[in-house]
């Protein structure tokens, strides 16, 4: 581990990647993640990488398709009405596994909205905001040490499952300072990729990068192939933190910036005497039911907070599925809900709430 | 004499009658009495003995069903 | 006797889907042409579209990947940079190109990306049943012109080659046709050249090949080459709009 | 222990980089650090921030309604955070650019007149430099020898030669804070 | 109401968005949903109307926004990987209250897919395929006479909440031809606009339409309005059919196409003496998720029926909230549950299921 | 004394978010004159873009529309086709209008929508702080072109005006800049003419206008005037490259 | 009453319009009807067909796995249709153009030599007409005159003249249906 | 004698010099004196007497902050 350094998010998302062994990144300007085209407009020319701001998001998603089936780890970024754009490409991208990152330093919507944080992409994150059944698997860290860490994550998870996985943070994340150590060693051993265009040498079949299936049989057929796929993604790579919950009554389930922000209001609680806990799922996707919903045998309420009118709540409501009351606190347009403000929703439920 | 020799690959072809249209010496022709795998009649040539190889069928046949010999 | 036309190596030994006469088959037999004469096959990659060559990955004896709808360009942009040896083309319609991918032709134009375009204008939508394209003739009409193309509400036809022709980053770019074997002898050469421009000199090339859509132009295939050559030649010139430096 | 503080001041005066100095110095001895920039439309031209937390344990929220220390380089940034300062908490005020008094009367205002001194000492840009002893004499959040420490490791090599005057106006800036605080 | 017409379900879709007062329309060509453009290129200019096929999807979206902005009743259609393209302009749609109708005839993916019919889009339409919180209305006729009074439905909808709508059809509704009747009448009396921007007189405010709000706090404030907005057509807008639910120990829930099959494996299983029902949401957004709940109440078990690997299986799972189990069966790639297999399921859980 | 120059009545009398000495201010009093001339305030619908310029809204006496980052020339459309008198025009910078929006603007273009188009070229993304352009001077810095822009690597900058008069429809196509006073006048009576073009001939016109960007290009604003004389005019030379038949 | 039909041939052939013609007639007489074509890629040049359901009842499925009716005009049909016949239905076959028997046993096979009859009517394109016949007879799935009828609804103004040949070969198809069936 | 005359709304200047840059007689500059509302030293003239009322200053001013008057 190198020395730590005090850097933002973006830039540490950047320089994570460029170490995990990505060596092409395309993208196009937006705010609040422009930090990470500048950072690697700097350093993938250093070694040797390719930076390349692409006319549009629809062309920067669209030249990782080709750069991913080419057999390269590849990488894009950008920010909400961004993403949007993207979801035709994420959806080929899933339907002829692929595997690619792509970050999301969400920002207030819908629309053009604002700059400021924000978690309102969630679902579209998720349940899948392009067309067909797919999933990215989504990570989402809540720290800039986490974002390095994930970043890294992200990389072998895509090649390890031939699948996009987003980074979904949020403007904040993306423009924080926090310290952070980088792993020393750049990644080398990059695992093999015999299904990749690289030229057909007759030595192997022709190979064609492709979600096409005219034949609905096949395609249906495909169609068990990827579920199957998701389902084993969710038994081995489901993430999580716990943080006070074995006696917790009061359970908060958070993620990301907000997640910080709800611990130190569930310290503040357990200061007052309020058994309060913190869950924090690190993968959106897959998301942690299972281990979420055996905490309905202990807690008495839930209690989703996010950055956005309620979105993840639903996932909670689907764990918890009718054990326990599930109530939500969130901010939205780009405002960040204080630990104050958390503090005195976990006070209700902890001291009985009249409101449902 | 024939200077040139055409072979059809008789199960591609789907009966577009390009090729017959540009054959210089106009030898060439639809066999409406035969019906190949695809359901078309296929291209076949009259005269062979007229044929002088100018491939100028192959070249303009979209299926690459005719190939062409020359002396 | 001596073979003088054989099927070339690169094109995949299958029937085409394509309609009796379609000559999107011809364009596939000369680029299969190119590669075998320049001998890329192992170092080429296709980038299919989304139209009525969506299936082209299976007619070439080559890497393929599909792109999404006018996306090809940047796919094949993506190829080429993480592959920067490898010979990359794209096979676009025009509905494909001169549409809903407009953005990305004239971008990866303009970087000039070391990539060979082989662009097919066959003035309309052939694989989703004929409707009209930025390409389709005044007057003409389709099943989403069925009163013929009405220039004061749609505009006029799109010539991309000459659109293509003001950026300063293209090597080559060029207009041919494949209704008559002298055309299809004009389309070849101009097919191999932007293959040699990017092979030699890394250049950004592109053809467009005006092609016949029989089916759904209403006409047998026949007539759809007299078609083209009495109604698209005219307001579509044949020629070669930017030639590589040292050839010029 | 858990400290927050808030840098305000025009583009121009460096306030990002006060915050980023404290963050380093802090990192360096040890304490856990965080660092947000105001961002958004504002930037352009107008005023910036930045919100550094200094703390013992894991940070929680970055993001901080209540500074315990607030640093005021101009005029437009004392009114939009005075307020905000925690009871108790220290406000420090560059004097040379403020002519109103705080209203506040709650916590321990720190006028310093930073821009003045600064020129005084031959180059404006120092100014900062000048509310960060301040800052440091006030707070004490890093030792004064951290942040010369980390000013030393932070200044480009082409640029080591401004070290002296960069701690002569830290060192200034600590007179302005009475020896009470 | 005039004479009964076979028609397909794009055509009589085109015919009905004309009566309903429908003059503008923008689309790019997608199978299966080609019909619909094709028509309305025949039949706008013979109502004075403007038939414009756009250069994209995207292109087409941002039409109708400008459209609707100028205060028209416009509409737009696509398929699966066309409506993904239009998720940034949707986002901005609804960020900006513009009403306006949105039909997607859905084909198998992800990806390119396949373009026989599919349901997979249907967490994409009413989770929000765009970014940031925001709602379609997203109704799914069964039939093409519902096509033609949902659509109705839809423009009116559209304008009464200054929302979005999505017909949400798929391949085979869109080339199913059935019998039709069309309201006779073409609407003349449309609702005032007057938040359009149609040239300032200085006699009401300046009209600007816009999503931007770069100040979060206002950007909360205008996200708090769209949340009551949506409140308030989920109060008074959900609409669902029921069939033989009264008794139901096996209730089935289906939508759309997939609904009429179900409907029949109900009545065969019925005729089998097995106590089936269906229940078929006709507005997916917003979801009968109390209407479904009460049903709990009588029934042992859920089955949910879709064209798809189990999207709409998650707002089951929240109305009934783990009251009772919810089973799912599908087919997806384009493939069309045959109402024997539906039967099979349906007697599985009649008879006592093995497998959870 | 009489007055000679006062603000336009269609200018919003407030003050713009725009840095000191950027020149989207100047542009913004053209169209008002331009507007407040022609007398057509009260029929007019402004679209406005994301970029530095995405608040303009806010300073026209016109009602306005906001449109999604590259989309104006979509989004005119849509008004014009639905308010057919209305005179509709939309603003836009050249990340807006000559990267993301180019399939847009080229196909509104060629449909010879009934719009005026103004295209503010300043060299750079201004709004998200100083992104390489597709316009961007071959070797600019910018904060994406670290090292200068590199021709090779990301194509020569992109000259709308030419690519965009290759097409038949649009009728009125100029490039002007605004860094003296008497290009300023030039600027204002393009401007002019392409409002005239669309209320008269109900044809497309677009203007470019070469703007600055002080902030990111890193220039005092009067430098920046001269940077933009010096550097962009000779690369983008002004003058009219499409006119009114009639005016020819 | 539910009955269930496919009609399939070469594009050309026009099987689309029987399904058409069958559902407008059960339509006029007052039944529930839908139709579905095929579509997608094979559509190109190749085969057509398209799925009529007419019923005393609303319709569920559209789609029919097990079709009452099978209508092969051509040999490619047959082989894909005639195992989907539901057991004791029927097959209607254009022995014109189909060379083989049918396997089946368990239905009812009926072979109309459409095609041959049509040419012998004066105009090939009524071959569809003639299939028709047969399956109107066989099914009775609406009546002739209602078939007929709908035919001089459906027929375009311009056309009208062909209608007396049309119901020849409605009228010629059904002497093809044995008696027994 | 002054032939022109110019008047600054002067809470409107952002003192970017681009009049005082454009005026023939070189008689506008900024009053470091003065601080505006926006914070800026607002433009103003030095001899209005010189104003010949060309109003390049105007034309070239982005935030219109100046109007000219001429006899
Ligand atoms: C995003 C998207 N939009 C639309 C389609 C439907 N589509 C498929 S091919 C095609 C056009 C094909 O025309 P062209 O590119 O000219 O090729 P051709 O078939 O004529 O060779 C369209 C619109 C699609 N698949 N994806
Ligand atoms: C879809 C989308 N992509 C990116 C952005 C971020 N963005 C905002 S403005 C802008 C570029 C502005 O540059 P330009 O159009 O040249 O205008 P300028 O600011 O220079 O006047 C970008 C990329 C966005 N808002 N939406
Ligand atoms: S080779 Fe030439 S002469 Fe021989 S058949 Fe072909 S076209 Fe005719
Ligand atoms: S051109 Fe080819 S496909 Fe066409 S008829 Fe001749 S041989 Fe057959
Ligand atoms: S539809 Fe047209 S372009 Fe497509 S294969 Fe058939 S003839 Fe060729
Ligand atoms: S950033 Fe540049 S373009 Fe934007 S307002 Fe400032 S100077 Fe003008
Ligand atoms: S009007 Fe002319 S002379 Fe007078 S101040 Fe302005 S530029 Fe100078
Ligand atoms: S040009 Fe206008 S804004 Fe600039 S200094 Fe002069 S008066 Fe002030
Ligand atoms: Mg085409
Ligand atoms: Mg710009």
């Amino acid at each position: 581990m190198s020395e730590k350094l005090l850097m933002k998010g973006n830039e540490a998302l950047g320089e994570a990647a460029v170490r995990a062994g990505c060596r092409l990144y395309f993208a196009y300007p937006i705010t609040p993640q422009s930090e990470l085209p500048e950072y690697l407009s700097r350093r993938m020319p250093e070694v040797g990488g390719v930076f390349l701001q692409a006319e549009s998001e629809i062309a920067a998603i669209n030249m990782v398709y080709g750069a991913s089936g080419a057999g390269a780890r590849v990488m894009t970024s950008s920010s909400s009405p961004g993403i949007s754009l993207k979801q035709e490409g994420l959806s080929y991208i899933a339907g002829a596994e692929l595997p690619c990152v792509i970050v999301n330093m969400a920002r207030g919507g819908p629309g053009l909205g604002s700059i400021q944080p924000s978690q309102s992409d969630y679902l579209q994150a998720t349940k899948g905001g392009g067309h067909g059944d797919y999933r990215l698997i989504v990570l989402a860290p809540a720290s800039v040490q986490e974002i390095v860490d994930l970043t890294t994550l992200a990389f072998d998870l895509a090649d390890k499952y031939r699948n996009p996985v987003m980074i979904m943070g949020d403007g904040l994340l993306g423009q924080m300072m926090e310290p952070v150590t980088f792993p020393d060693e750049v990644k080398k051993d990059l695992p093999p990729k015999p299904w990749a265009t690289t030229g057909w040498k007759k030595d192997r079949p022709k190979n064609i990068i492709n979600s096409l299936e005219l034949q609905p049989e096949r395609l249906e057929e495909h169609n068990r192939h990827l579920q199957e796929k998701y389902a084993r993604i969710a038994r081995e790579e489901t993430r999580w933190e716990e943080y006070l919950t074995q006696d917790a009554e009061v359970v908060v389930v958070a993620y990301g910036t907000v997640a910080r922000i709800a611990r130190s209001a569930v310290e503040a609680a357990r200061e007052k005497g309020i058994k309060a806990g913190l869950f924090r799922p690190i993968t959106l996707w897959p998301y942690p039911y299972d281990a979420l919903g055996r905490l309905a045998e202990t807690a008495k309420n839930f209690l989703t907070v996010e950055m956005n009118c309620g979105q993840m709540v639903e996932d909670v409501r689907l764990a918890v599925n009718g054990q326990r009351p599930v109530y939500f606190y969130g901010r939205s347009g780009g405002m960040v809900p204080t630990p104050e403000e958390v503090s005195a929703e976990i006070e209700k439920l902890a001291y009985g709430r009249c409101e449902a | 004499m024939a200077k040139g020799k055409v072979v059809f690959n008789e199960d591609r072809c789907k009966g577009c009658e390009l090729c017959t249209t540009v054959c210089p010496n106009k030898i060439l022709t639809l066999d409406t009495k035969k019906i190949n795998k695809l359901g078309y009649h296929p291209a076949t040539v009259t005269n062979p003995e007229e044929c002088i190889g100018c491939a100028l069928c192959a070249r303009m046949c979209p299926d690459c069903v005719i190939e062409v010999y020359r002396e | 006797m001596k073979p003088v036309f054989t099927r070339p190596r690169s094109l995949a030994d299958v029937t085409t889907h394509y309609c009796p006469g379609c000559t999107h088959g011809i364009i596939h037999r000369l680029i299969a042409e190119a590669i075998d004469e320049l001998d890329i096959a192992e170092r080429t990659i296709g980038v299919a579209p989304v139209g009525c060559s969506v299936l082209a990955y299976n007619y070439f004896n080559v890497d393929f990947q599909e792109a999404a709808h006018g996306r090809a360009p940047a796919v094949a942009t993506g190829i080429k940079r993480a592959l920067p040896d490898s010979v990359v083309f794209t096979y676009q319609g025009d509905g494909d190109l001169a549409s809903i991918g407009t953005a990305e032709i004239v971008h990866a134009a303009n970087r000039g990306e070391a990539i060979t375009v082989i662009y097919v204008n066959n003035a309309i939508y052939g694989m989703t049943g004929g409707q009209m394209a930025p390409t389709t003739l005044a007057g003409q009409k389709t099943t989403t012109s069925p009163y013929g193309r009405d220039v004061k509400l749609c505009g006029y036809p799109i010539r991309m080659a000459e659109l293509l022709s003001t950026l300063v980053a293209p090597r080559y770019i060029a207009r041919v046709a494949v209704n008559s074997p002298a055309h299809v002898q004009q389309a070849k050469r101009a097919i191999k050249r932007a293959f040699e421009v990017q092979v030699n000199d890394r250049g950004f090339a592109l053809v467009e090949v005006l092609s016949t859509c029989p089916t759904n132009w209403g006409l047998p295939p026949k007539k759809a080459l007299e078609w083209l050559e009495e109604n698209m030649i005219p307001y579509y010139p044949l020629g070669e709009f930017k030639v590589p430096k040292e050839a010029e | 222990m858990q400290q927050e503080f808030i840098f305000a001041g025009f583009g121009g005066q460096g306030v990002l980089l006060m915050g980023q100095l404290i963050a380093y110095a802090a990192l360096y001895e040890g304490k856990k650090v965080s660092w947000i920039p105001s961002y958004g439309p504002e930037m352009r031209g107008g005023t910036a921030n930045c919100t550094v937390v200094v703390s013992d344990r894991e940070i929680g929220s970055p993001v901080v309604t209540r500074p315990s220390c607030v640093v005021a380089m101009n005029l437009p940034s004392l009114d939009k955070f005075e307020d905000k300062v925690k009871p108790g908490g220290v406000l420090v005020i560059n004097s040379s650019m403020i002519n109103r008094e705080p209203r506040r009367t709650d916590i321990t205002v720190i006028k310093v007149p930073a821009t003045a001194t600064a020129t005084e000492l031959g180059n404006q840009r120092v100014a900062n430099m000048v509310a960060l002893g301040a800052v440091v004499e006030a707070t004490r959040v890093v030792s004064v020898e951290g942040l010369v420490e980390t000013l030393r490791k932070k200044l480009p090599a082409h640029h080591q030669d401004l070290l002296p005057l960069n701690q002569k106006a830290i060192e200034v800036g600590r007179s302005f804070v009475p020896s009470t605080v």
